[in-house]
């Protein structure tokens, strides 16, 4: 039978303007998070048609696992749902130049939580207490008076609550619990990637894979990358005096009023998320998803790819591809901005 | 027809009262009575699966008829039941025989369950991804989130393949097998023909217990590891090797080695200790020199079980994900080249377009395109074993002798 | 052939010489690669159990953080071989021994189908077939016989549990220890066998007169091949098990094994972290019970060498 | 005890392969009657169809009638076993069993019965067994050592000491002395005369003088050529076939003139 | 062409178990050597040190002198292989290489060793060694079956033709005729008496007319008693063995009244 390929990146094939030069060639491989891989599909498909001698590889191995590869010279660049610790940055001179690395947004997500209740249609308010106490496991019941006191207007139906979590150590978890330890008094886990041990609950992998048990159980609740809970219900989170309902300007808000990362590469886009902010129409769960880039290449040619491939990754083309493709939320115009000038830092090692 | 056996001559006269002979008359059912005594006729057993059945479905249905406890319930009551009947109606020993008989023809048809049942799941899914045109000769390039998203919401054909993955997969496992087969196979003659039970053949054949334990995972970063170690290593002395990274096919396969060479030692090892010795005498008295005897006599009488040792040694390592993942990577287009960047293996794909779809809201044409990959898979190995009995029937013992 | 005894042909000479080389150094670098593999856990698992800024040894930390693991891995794996190795040998048996001749062969080849799916699938069977099929049998455990600890707790609802785990990594090693019992049955010298029936053994009884005794070895190396596959896989117990802390509990979700936590815990595990330390430390302990099993294994075998039927 | 045996139109079959045609004869109980004939004519196969063990080979099977006192032991109710109990067979390859010890190779069958005996019965068992195969007094001292360290001859004679441990009321042996020597042969000569006493000895044999000694009755077998079924050509007192054969084939064969 | 062996104070050991000790002997070339003696009394063991086939069991070992016309086989410079294509050896047992077709049974010396014998030349070899093993007429037809497809007889004869197809200087046979009829036999006595004009053959075998028949010299051994090793007793013209033994144990045994 024949291939039934369809031409690279048929869907964009007037893409181009945005900065990337089509002269650049050669290979360029990255490797990171498996959150950003179908996102990632539809950049590297797009890229090879803005340049088409270009080839980008990209191997979901995890966000660890990504900065791992990346430190090691192995990836090029790395996609990472957290920031390098500053110990890896420190690192990152010994591949990357005395500059190191340095962050890029490449797509900002909400997290939402997501439930599968038959009788609840509607998006369920809930402040952050609540919900630290309903993953926790101490609010068992969906008519639990803590959600009830929330929604006066919903007729709470007597199932018993499954919390179902990331079984994988993920970026997803580490921003859901950092904003459930920051924003409430009653969660006291670490926080990690690892949901932690002590609650006994419901896993499954990956964000399909917590998607799709939730999907399949009455009476279950999780966190997921909003592009990717399908049908599912979601909370309003209390934020101030206002319920707040995921969105992706929601979610840019919220990071706009977070204070960036200091003392790494002066280009340097890692940002330090305010989970307490009251601001008005923000986010608070919010997950930034990172490309992380070397200061300095060893040759010119994976520079240019670098630099085409990261300006592609962000320019409103790249971003309206994955949000075609994957979902994710577009990044706003000012990081647009300042991530292009990032960029543009991106030099050859003598 | 009990009858006190006549006195024998001293040679084999019996201790005292003969209990050879008083003994074996269990239950009052002398040994020594008519020959058909011993059985029951065949129209008993139709009679009494019938009875269990029955009887199995209407307990079944007391708890709400399912299959499972239908199966259950009939298959105990007839093993009990046969038990019994043999039991008071014959004797012990038939009855015994009766019971691991059933026990056995039972542990069969258990073990065909979960066969069914996953073969059901992955073929009745899997075969209209199979048929989708062109699946088996494309590759990934350029099928992204929106081309799957037409397929399921406007019903366009189901685009991209596998091709690129079939050919990582067929190219990795080629290179693990031609590394592991000859290893494994020489450390087992080692073992077998050459070893005097030394502590060092003693200490290969406990290793190699124990590398049959090693998480697969674990296998992946010690070759990723080994490989970036080598490369590295390899190029500041000779500086020949344009790639420093480690991330190929090839170290895939030796990934898969770790993994494939203890099963190959330990299979082949069983195989050629059952060679009889004659054999092997057979031959040196014909003045053959111990190899030649090895690779034409011995081997030979034992490529069947060889054969289907490295057979189950590829079927483990073929469907294997992790190691490969962490050391071959995840690519979209054809790779043919081991030595030189990433390759996709079929179960990567498969655990890829499982666990993260190409577009994360409008999975179905993922997993369409999941399930039939794990049916050709499973066909791969089918063939593969298909092919090791080929071999086993060209090359085996030709018959069993007395 | 007429030549003096001494100036034999050295070419022969030098095959025999090179060819047990060859051999001696396959065996060699099997325990090379092994020793690497040691070497490579140990040296990166240092920080897991060794940390300067927190006073030096955390051994106790590791423990805490490795001892439940390593019962849910033992715990997993004893469900798949209870399960597996009496149903294994009896398969085998029954393709030995009892099917008819003609048929034999291609009922031993359906067994190895099980073999021949990759473990991906298994994953995707456990999860999705397997584990809700299970939640009804839960149930009844628990009000049943709720009051033995191991179904006690409340029963799972996604069929998810450690229990669900083992009985696919049941059925995984299942055609392992069949085709190894297999061929070892098919090979029982006739003699003894029919030594067996003429004293008037049914067949059953030739079975454990002659099979057994000749098989023993290697039956007891198939299952702990099986073993080994039971305690090293990976992805079928991640994706099947919804992992959480160690519970007595069979029909709750929780335990995990140690395959399973380094692969869902290693890809987000930040670079030369003490946690991936901890992942690769578990790995070593994993190596450990391997070779722990594995020398339990020997010593049942070798205290009936003498005996052993291959002479 | 003794039966006796009666065989009629007796096919034996290796698949399609017609190895043994059309056999009759009556084998006398108390007695001893000696197959011989040439090498490949079918007397191991004809001996194996006497107890059943003909057919656990694969598509090995039998066509026609063999009665034990007037039962068909082919009678589709009867069980093999049974007739194995009664009919015991001495393999022309010594057989013991290599993971029992010299003793338990002994109380083999014994054990199969399930019978429980004190230390002293089966004490007595193997010795008595092993007396009468002219085993005893090699292997007294290593009882409890395996039966595969014995040499060809010894491990025979274990295997006819096993066989005779039980009783059976028929005994079968396939060149049951091919392995051994002069002494050993004349004691199990012995010893089969003795058993004729009691049982009906049926032993295939090369060796036309041990036919002689040992039987009461003969019968030969010949082959047509290869591929051709063997038959039975003569059967009759022993002294008959050895000094008036009937027929030429037979004296030639017995002569020695054969070929 | 054929060779003489000296034996010189040879002790042959299964681990620490001494199992034939102290023989010295010299066996003529071109000449028949038959070995006689009670089971278990050495003679394979001590025949399978004259090839230095004992050796491959494990922990066995030999101690003293094996000269072949001269040159001590036990000599640390010498390649045991070579011997083993000099010194020929034919089984008690049959043991035909189950893998391999009849025709590849014949050949098993030459393919074994990676010769490359051309159509015709192959062809010769098979049909003179199946003939001289007096097996030829009967497999003719089916050369390319295999040979474990055969009779017992049919499988020790096919071991014959094996060994003879290589041509060795001296051949060994361990009860070669044990699982033959006696036209066989006949035939493979014939063929011993022809061989015997160019090789020295060396038969153990527990037949004592075969002893006589085929034999020019005759070697006795024997045994005290269990655990203790075989001795060569007495070693002389067979005539004399069986006519004048010097020895009285000799007497005893060719006469039938031992033990
Ligand atoms: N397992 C078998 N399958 C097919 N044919 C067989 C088998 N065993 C023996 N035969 C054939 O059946 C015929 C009779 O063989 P059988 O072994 O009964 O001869 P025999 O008289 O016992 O010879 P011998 O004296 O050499 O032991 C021979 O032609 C032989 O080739
Ligand atoms: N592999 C072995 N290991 C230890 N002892 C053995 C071995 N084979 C034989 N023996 C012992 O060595 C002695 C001589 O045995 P051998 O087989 O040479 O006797 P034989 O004269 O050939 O007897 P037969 O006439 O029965 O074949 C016997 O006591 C025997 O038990
Ligand atoms: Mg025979
Ligand atoms: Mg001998
Ligand atoms: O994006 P994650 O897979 O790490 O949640």
């Amino acid at each position: 039978g024949e291939s039934n390929n369809p031409d690279a990146g048929g869907s964009d094939a007037e893409g181009g303007e945005n900065g990337a030069s089509s002269e650049v060639a050669g290979t360029l491989v990255g490797g990171g998070a498996s959150s950003q891989e179908a996102a990632m599909t539809a950049w590297t498909d797009g890229f090879t048609s803005v340049a088409p001698d270009a080839q980008v590889n990209y191997a979901s191995v995890g966000s660890g696992g990504g900065r791992d590869g990346f430190l090691g010279g192995e990836y090029d660049f790395a996609g990472s749902d957290a920031a390098m610790s500053d110990e890896e940055w420190e690192s990152s001179q010994e591949v990357c130049g005395p500059e190191g690395a340095f962050h890029i947004p490449s797509y900002i997500s909400p997290v939402a939580v997501a439930f599968n209740v038959e009788g609840i249609e509607d998006t369920l308010n809930l402040d952050a207490d609540t919900i630290a106490a309903i993953f926790a496991g101490d609010v068992t019941s969906w008519d639990d008076e803590a959600i009830a006191e929330h929604n006066p207007d919903i007729e709470l139906p007597a199932t018993p609550i499954s919390v179902v979590h990331r079984a994988d150590d993920s970026g997803t978890t580490e921003n859901f619990v950092d904003y459930l330890a920051n924003a409430s008094e009653n969660w006291d886990y670490e926080v990690s990637g690892e949901w932690p041990s002590e609650i006994a609950a419901e896993s499954a992998q990956q964000t399909s894979g917590v998607v799709g048990l939730t999907s399949e159980t009455d009476g279950a609740i999780t966190y997921a990358d909003a592009s990717q809970i399908g049908d599912l219900t979601t909370v309003a989170v209390q934020v101030g005096e206002e319920y707040v309902e995921y969105s992706p300007e929601a979610a840019s808000q919220a990071v706009a009023s977070s204070t960036p990362v200091e003392g790494q590469a002066s280009n340097n886009m890692a940002y330090e998320l305010d989970r307490n902010t009251e601001e008005s129409g923000a986010y608070p769960v919010v997950l930034v998803s990172y490309h992380i880039f070397c200061n300095e290449y060893p040759d010119q040619e994976t520079a240019d790819l670098a630099t085409a491939f990261g300006e592609y990754v962000i320019s409103e083309d790249g971003q309206a591809t994955a949000e075609g493709a994957a979902g994710n939320a577009p990044i706003s115009d000012e990081l647009r901005d300042g991530a292009m000038e990032s960029l543009s830092a991106i030099t050859v090692s003598e | 027809m009990t009858q006190t056996p006549t006195p024998t001559p001293a040679s084999v006269q019996g201790p005292s009262g003969a209990p050879g002979l008083s003994e074996p008359t269990s239950n009052g059912v002398p040994r020594r009575s008519s020959l058909t005594q011993n059985t029951l006729p065949s129209w008993l057993w139709i009679v009494m699966l019938g009875g269990s059945v029955i009887l199995g479905a209407a307990l079944s249905a007391l708890l709400g008829f399912n299959l499972a406890t239908f199966f259950i319930f009939t298959a105990v009551i007839y093993v009990i039941s046969s038990y019994i009947v043999t039991r008071t109606r014959v004797n012990r020993r038939r009855a015994t025989d009766g019971l691991w008989t059933n026990l056995v023809y039972l542990a069969f048809l258990i073990a065909l369950m979960p066969l069914v049942s996953v073969i059901w799941s992955v073929a009745s899914v899997g075969i209209p991804g199979l048929m989708t045109p062109g699946f088996m000769v494309s590759d990934m390039q350029g099928i992204t989130g929106l081309v799957d998203q037409a397929s399921q919401t406007e019903g366009a054909p189901v685009l991209g393949g596998i091709a690129h993955a079939l050919i990582g997969s067929l190219l990795i496992t080629l290179a693990a097998t031609a590394i592991s087969v000859p290893i494994g196979l020489l450390a087992s003659i080692y073992l077998v023909e050459y070893a005097k039970g030394g502590p060092l053949s003693r200490a290969i054949t406990f290793f190699v217990d124990v590398m049959t334990g090693i998480p697969s995972i674990v296998a992946g970063l010690f070759a990723g590891a080994a490989m970036a170690w080598f490369l590295s290593v390899f190029s500041g002395v000779t500086g020949l090797l344009t790639t420093q990274r480690s991330t190929l096919g090839i170290t895939a396969a030796i990934a898969l080695s770790v993994l494939m060479v203890p099963v190959v030692v330990r299979t082949t090892e069983e195989m050629l200790r059952v060679v009889p010795n004659e054999l092997r005498e057979a031959s040196y008295a014909l003045g053959v020199r111990k190899w030649r005897t090895i690779l034409k006599v011995v081997l030979p009488t034992a490529i069947s079980g060889i054969a289907s040792g490295v057979t189950l040694a590829i079927a483990r390592v073929i469907g294997e994900t992790a190691p490969i993942l962490v050391t071959a990577g995840f690519v979209v287009n054809t790779n043919w080249n081991l030595f030189q960047g990433w390759m996709t293996a079929l179960p990567v794909y498969i655990f890829r377009q499982f666990q993260n779809p190409t577009s994360p809201n409008f999975s179905d044409p993922s997993e369409q395109r999941a399930w039939a990959a794990a049916l050709v898979l499973i066909l791969i190995v089918m063939g593969l074993n298909l092919f090791a009995r080929l071999i086993a029937k060209l090359f085996a013992p030709k018959q069993a002798g007395r | 052939m007429t030549s003096s005894l001494t100036q034999s042909d050295k070419r022969g000479v030098a095959g025999d010489r090179v060819f047990s080389a060859l051999t001696l150094s396959a065996g060699v670098l099997i325990l090379l690669t092994l020793a690497f593999v040691a070497l490579f856990l140990t040296v990166n698992s240092r920080d897991a159990v060794y940390q300067e800024d927190q006073g030096g040894w955390i051994l106790t930390a590791f423990l805490d953080y490795a001892y439940p693991l390593v019962i849910g891995t033992l715990i997993a794996s004893f469900i798949a071989l209870i399960l597996a190795a009496p149903i294994a040998v009896g398969v085998a048996l029954y393709i030995s021994h009892y099917a008819p001749p003609r048929f034999s062969k291609s009922i031993g080849y359906v067994i190895d189908l099980l073999a021949a799916i990759p473990s991906v699938v298994y994953g995707a069977w456990g999860m999705s077939f397997l584990g809700p099929a299970l939640i009804p049998v839960y149930g009844w455990l628990h009000e049943n016989l709720g009051f033995i600890p191991l179904f006690a707790g409340d029963p799972s609802q996604t069929g998810r549990t450690i229990f669900t785990a083992g009985v696919v990594l049941g059925v995984m090693i299942l055609p392992i220890i069949t085709s190894v019992c297999r061929e070892i049955f098919i090979q029982t010298p006739k003699l003894h066998e029919e030594a067996a029936l003429a004293l008037g053994a049914t067949r059953w009884e030739m079975i454990k007169m002659s099979v057994f005794p000749f098989a023993r070895a290697g039956i007891i190396s198939g299952i702990m091949l099986g073993l080994g596959r039971a305690l090293g896989e990976t992805m079928a117990v991640a994706l099947v098990l919804s992992p959480g802390m160690l519970t007595a509990s069979l029909i709750s979700s929780g335990n995990s094994t140690i395959p399973a936590e380094i692969a869902l815990g290693f890809p987000e595990a930040p670079p030369g972290s003490e946690r991936q330390a901890q992942l690769i430390a578990i790995g070593l302990v994993l190596f450990l019970i391997t070779l722990l099993v594995n020398m339990t294994a020997r010593w049942i075998v070798s205290r009936h060498k003498e005996f052993s039927g291959a002479n | 005890m003794s039966k006796r045996v009666d065989v009629i139109d007796l096919n034996v079959y290796y698949g399609d392969f017609l190895a043994v045609e059309g056999i009759n004869m009556s084998i006398d109980a108390q007695a001893v009657t000696a197959f011989i004939g040439p090498s490949g004519c079918g007397k191991t196969t004809f001996l194996r169809s006497l107890n059943r063990m003909h057919e656990v080979l694969p598509g090995a099977r039998v066509k026609g009638q063999l009665l034990l006192d007037g039962e068909d032991i082919y009678d589709p109710g009867v069980d093999p076993v049974t007739v194995r109990t009664q009919v015991g067979m001495v393999f022309q390859r010594p057989n013991p069993f290599p993971t029992m010890t010299i003793r338990e190779n002994v109380l083999a069958g014994y054990k199969l019965n399930g019978a429980r005996l004190s230390k002293s019965e089966s004490e007595e068992i193997v010795e008595t067994s092993l007396r009468s195969a002219n085993l005893w007094n090699e292997v007294k001292d290593r009882l409890d050592r395996p039966g595969s360290g014995l040499s060809g001859g010894q491990q025979q004679r274990l295997c006819i000491a096993r066989t005779i441990a039980v009783k059976p009321d028929v005994i079968l042996m396939d060149e049951p002395c091919s392995a051994l020597d002069p002494i050993s042969t004349l004691a199990i000569e012995d010893l089969i005369g003795e058993l004729q006493q009691d049982y009906t000895v049926i032993i295939v044999t090369h060796n036309m003088q041990q036919a002689a000694r040992v039987s009461q009755k003969t019968a030969f077998f010949n082959i047509a050529g290869t591929g051709k079924p063997g038959k039975l050509i003569e059967y009759s007192d022993t002294t008959a076939i050895f000094n008036t054969p009937q027929e030429k084939s037979t004296e030639d064969y017995v002569s020695g003139r054969f070929g």
